[in-house]
């Protein structure tokens, strides 16, 4: 079976027009009945939100009368996350394969390429790659540069930036699909699910791989083509094993979900399977948090970063965050009180839901897994010495 | 740095100062029913104002009236013909009344009916 | 004798319009600088701002109603539609006819905010700031009473309540705590993202 | 009928939560939190008082749907 990954060495350089067709032969032509394909593969985005990608073009394609955008979406905003810019710089023809069937099964009018603006050799390669593409799929496209936020992977984000040049989520409808760029029905799509487009197109069904990013505390950090229901512990050992005894996991990336690493370990990597746990692979983010480090510290780390990724749109995001941020921080460097834990608690429960994009919610829903999962961690914490800068 | 210990956060979490937060806990949180209350007053209390304003005001329009009658009354004039009315104004001095002479005689003569003119002083 | 009644509300009338329409503004001010106090919650600012408002309307019809019906000036209905079409002191009357109609259309944008919209209302409501002045002008100039001690005491009054408002409101700043991260953050996303 | 706040427009002026004590509250950071529940018959009059007195008209009453 055939995997994205496949061809030549990923230690060499992008894979040309030339050597993607002798490999995989040349992109079937088709049109709009390859979405009743891409219904049947059960293909779900890897962006994320693994939203059916069938429904998602079944959508777009039902409302466009050829004024249909797709956007090509590698943003990749999450820091510790690699794979998306990987597949771009190693693999661009794959997604060029999906955005062009994309184009054709919505009969779009335009096709943006939206690759975040410091993924500059996924750019480069991307750019390269279109070059050598036929005239006819070249006329359609154009490369816009996605702001390095954490926020600016998001749909309505890129949307807005296409639009109006500030990539500023929001959850208001209509989304996306319904009115995106210009008003026209509009399809987003990271570019791992547009490279599995490009295989499905060619063997009718998914490769029942994914891509995953082992971060932290393992030998050989960095990207994995897995299969699904891989298990967590597979998939570190893939990575060269944990460097340390490992403690804790962060699965799904900052928007995802602390877990005890003894827990973690045997759970399933499958959004499918995930999701009937209540978990989430978001976008395949798989955080080992080793032993050595203090997970207070590293919950509060993440918290001012996240705070400071607020869009400053809404006031519960903006001073909600940066309350809960500072919390963390004071816990985390002066040790624990039940004065800012009870304001932590109290704040996310007040900050969750009320925001203009799903930014705050992740924010919080990550600092409530944190707080679940290590109650005498933060209870207990003790001030941590201060080395001098 | 030791491979081992890479961070899974972007940013530390204790070594940074604090975001510029303005928190003014619970200045609205009271309890539901004191809020009430306190709504409820606030509204008869904008009943009150509004009523004394009303009444404020038209007494107003009274005391200034009278006041400005007091001060400048002008001048009611029995005209006995339609012809030629003498307007006659109360100069403050500083004023000019030329305005007034001019455009007054169209106006003195359409209401010569009545035969009351009034005069405005300046 | 009814006739000199009519002018002495006329006047009075006048008066009362100007103390209103300067407690409108000043409490508009206040409104947006978001003043409050125990017993004295912010929805009490606007409540009695909008009330004087129409209130200001209705003495300011009083005000022009007695003085087109006073047939001295035989001003004629259309002068109180029409600026500058009074024979009678022309530029002056004009200034409040002027007045009045940004009045008018001041109030009649609020009442109709919830189907205008939030920032049509907001540019008529700057009017506002012309409406006021020229008001003030209009008394002074057509002023029967201008040079007497208690209009012009009422007028400096009114002046000074409304510079010293309007002081305020420009030297405090925008209220809006999400004001300055809104405009740091557009300013650095627009300069990164706008290439 | 439910209350919904615009979250972009609103900037916490803080009126909805004087005049519907009942249904709005505001967070440490002058920001409105709605009840989820229906605003009852008796609360409509003051709910849409409410909705007119929002200085931002972030603030609407809106038809449940579904």
């Amino acid at each position: 079976m055939t995997r994205l990954l496949d061809g030549r060495d990923l230690a060499l350089g992008p894979e040309g027009l030339a050597e993607h067709v002798q490999r995989l032969g040349p992109l079937p032509a088709a049109g709009r009945s390859f979405i009743d394909v891409l219904v049947r593969s059960g293909l779900s985005g890897r962006g994320g939100a693994a939203y059916p990608a069938g429904l998602k073009w079944q959508s777009v394609a039902a409302q466009s009368n050829g004024t249909a955008v797709v956007i090509v979406n590698g943003a990749e905003g999450e820091p510790r996350s690699l794979k998306d810019r990987l597949l771009m710089t190693k693999r661009p023809h794959l997604i060029l394969d999906g955005a062009s069937l994309a184009a054709r099964a919505v009969r779009a009018k335009h096709v943006v390429l939206y690759i975040g603006e410091e993924h500059h050799a996924a750019r480069e390669s991307m750019a390269r790659a279109l070059a050598e593409r036929k005239d006819e799929e070249r006329r359609l496209v154009r490369t816009v540069a996605a702001p390095a936020r954490y926020v600016a992977g998001a749909s309505s984000a890129a949307v807005h930036l296409v639009d109006d040049g500030i990539a500023t989520p929001t959850t208001a409808p209509p989304s996306a699909h319904e009115r995106g760029v210009d008003g026209a029905p509009t399809l987003v799509q990271n570019v791992e699910t547009l490279a599995q487009v490009a295989l499905i197109a060619r063997t009718g069904s998914s490769t029942g791989t994914l891509l995953v990013t082992v971060a932290g505390g393992v030998l050989r950090p960095g990207v994995l083509e897995i299969q699904a229901q891989t298990t967590v512990a597979a998939a570190v050992e893939l990575a060269g094993g944990a460097s340390e005894p490992p403690d804790a996991v962060l699965l799904g990336g900052y928007f995802g979900t602390w877990m005890k690493a003894a827990n973690a370990w045997g759970l399933p990597l499958d959004h499918d399977a995930l999701r009937a746990r209540g978990l989430s692979l978001g976008c395949g983010v798989i955080g080992v948090l080793p032993s050595s480090r203090c997970v207070v510290c590293e919950v509060a780390g993440i918290m001012r970063y996240l705070a400071s990724e607020s869009s400053a749109q809404c006031g519960p995001c903006f001073f909600g965050l940066r309350a809960l941020a500072d919390a963390c921080t004071a816990i985390a460097e002066r040790g624990a009180n039940s004065e800012d834990l009870q304001r932590l608690r109290r704040w996310s429960a007040e900050v969750s839901g009320r925001g203009a994009c799903h930014h705050p919610d992740g924010a919080v829903m990550f600092l409530q897994s944190a707080l679940t999962t290590f109650p005498d961690e933060f209870a207990g914490h003790r001030a941590h010495l201060r080395l001098s800068a | 740095m030791k491979p081992n210990s890479t961070p899974l956060s972007k940013v530390s979490g204790c070594s940074q100062g604090r975001f510029s937060g303005r928190v003014n806990t619970g200045a609205m949180n009271g309890n539901t029913q004191d809020r009430i209350r306190a709504r409820d007053a606030a509204f008869r209390l904008l009943n009150r104002l509004t009523t004394g304003a009303a009444v404020g005001a038209l007494a107003g329009v009274g005391v200034f009236g009278a006041v400005s009658a007091s001060t400048i009354p002008g001048i009611t004039t029995t005209s006995q013909s339609a012809s030629t009315t003498t307007s006659t104004s109360t100069s403050t001095g500083t004023s000019t009344s030329t305005g007034l002479g001019s455009s007054s005689t169209p106006v003195n003569s359409a209401s010569s009916g009545s035969g009351v003119v009034v005069s405005g002083g300046t | 004798m009814s006739d000199t009644l009519l002018w002495y509300t006329t006047r009075g009338a006048g008066a009362v319009s100007l103390v209103l329409l300067t407690a409108v503004i000043v409490l508009g001010i206040l409104s947006a600088l978001r003043v409050q106090a125990a017993g004295w919650p912010r929805f009490l600012t606007t409540g009695l701002h909008r009330n004087l408002a129409l209130m200001t309307l209705v003495f300011l019809a009083l005000h022009i109603v007695t003085a087109v019906v006073d047939p001295f000036t035989h001003l004629g209905w259309l002068t109180a539609v029409v600026p500058f079409s009074s024979s009678y002191r022309t530029f002056w009357l004009g200034l409040g006819t002027i007045a009045f109609e940004l009045l008018l259309a001041i109030v009649v944008t609020s009442l109709a905010r919830g189907y205008i919209g939030h920032a049509a209302w907001r540019l008529v409501h700057w009017f506002t700031y012309a409406s006021w002045p020229i008001a003030v002008i209009h008394g002074i100039g057509t002023g029967t009473d201008t040079w007497s001690a208690w209009l012009l005491a009422i007028t400096v009054i009114c002046v000074v309540a409304v510079v010293a408002a309007i002081g305020f409101r420009v030297t405090a700043g925008s209220r809006d705590p999400l004001k300055e991260p809104r405009t740091t953050f557009q300013a650095a996303a627009q300069r990164r993202e706008t290439r | 009928m439910r209350l919904a706040v615009d979250r972009i427009k609103c900037d916490g002026h803080g009126q909805c939560a004087e005049l519907l004590p009942e249904l709005i509250r505001l967070d440490d950071w002058g920001y409105p939190i709605i009840a989820r529940a229906d605003v009852p018959d008796h609360l409509v009059p003051m709910a849409q008082r409410a909705v007119a007195g929002c200085p931002v008209l972030a603030l609407a009453l809106q038809q449940r749907t579904g």
